[in-house]
């Protein structure tokens, strides 16, 4: 699975872009942000605050219950700013 | 229908002449330009400038997925969205979105549409230099609210 | 504050430019360019101009009135006007429309305002070169009503 | 009092504009209206709807009850279509 991440969640992060295994058991959106909390300090500041994180499978808009898998492109990033 | 998304600038008024060129049933043409506000306080004697961020590929999907949302609901001859990234001074312009129709309410409410969604869809993300360093800017709530009214 | 009434074209461009020129706290300008459409039935060949007569010195006046009652409503920046009279072409621009602000709803609700208000106040006349010879365009109800729609 | 006549106004009047030394009894303009009427058959049938004559006083849009004196500047026209 693809994982991108924007803004300020790159920085916390402190990469762009991840290729990662996701477990088997990491079957929906909510799950997968679960998932990556436990993969470090700097994932669980990031993704701390749930309301703050706008997901995008596949480059469309996503709730936390849509489906991901492997070979998915999963963005993370803060409510957009542009205009 | 064209989106755009590009670090160089661009020349409205070229834009918009192409926008109607050889068209003779277009009757108005509608813009908005956005533009980098200085937030430096007044006096200070700093300028601050600003970096735009944005998802390469989801970006233009998105931009003309709201383009095609503003031909369902109105009669448009053509539609433009042209969004910069990347790095921008005071004054600088950073969006244009036009639209162009034989019924001047058409351009004008499709105009204020295409804007508002885009202000709170389109993946971009702005750093402002602010007087405190580099600050990521906070989506407004405002944003949302105008972006609701238009489901009515 | 800018109204300009003339004969000849403008470069919207050039307009939209100086409107917004050396004031970095505006962060938007919406603008509302209206065209002459060719009513000429379609494989008829023929090609509908007009002439747009108005009452010198009334007109000034009257978009003048009209640019100050949206800088009471709205917070902008800068306002301009600019409306053509005489004889023009289909496809050529009849009136611009423009307003700048900080926030992007003062100027794309003024700059719709303006064309609304001017629609019905400005003191023009449409004469169009229809396929049965010259014909005074007839004032449109839905204009009124647009009008009356900002009163609330 | 000077007159000026607009659009199609104009063409049934035949003139653009007029400088008329108007009766002591016209004091509104309903009554400048009814008197221009008397004047021929030309003035008669430009006025005749009276729903589709606008009326500026000194450049200032008026009603029918609005006061008009010698050296005002009255303008009659149609409903308005520029823009």
């Amino acid at each position: 699975m693809k994982l991108l991440y924007f803004a300020w969640l790159r920085q916390k992060i402190g990469k762009a872009e991840e290729t990662l295994d996701v477990p088997a058991h990491v079957k929906e959106v909510g799950q997968l942000l679960d998932w990556l909390e436990s993969l470090g300090p700097n994932y669980a500041t990031a993704l701390k605050e749930r309301k703050a994180v706008k997901v995008a499978v596949n480059q469309d808009y996503v709730g936390l219950t849509h489906p991901v898998k492997a070979g998915d492109e999963v963005a993370l990033f803060p409510p957009v700013t542009g205009g | 229908m064209t989106v755009r998304v590009q670090t160089q600038d661009f020349d409205v008024g070229a834009e918009l002449q192409q926008l109607s060129a050889g068209n003779h049933q277009i009757g108005g043409v509608a813009s908005f330009v956005g533009l980098v506000r200085d937030i430096a306080p007044e006096g200070s004697g700093a300028s601050s400038s600003m970096t735009l961020e944005h998802y390469p590929g989801m970006t233009e999907k998105r931009l003309a997925e709201i383009e095609a949302e503003a031909q369902r609901r109105w009669p448009l001859a053509a539609t433009l969205i042209i969004h910069r990234h990347g790095r921008l001074e005071p004054g600088d312009r950073i969006v244009l979105v036009a639209t162009a129709s034989s019924h001047r309410e058409a351009a004008l409410e499709s105009c204020a549409f295409l804007i508002d969604w885009l202000k709170t869809e389109a993946p971009f993300w702005k750093l402002e230099d602010g007087p405190e360093g580099p600050r990521w800017v906070e989506a407004k709530s405002s944003d949302d609210a105008r972006k609701a009214a238009w489901k009515k």
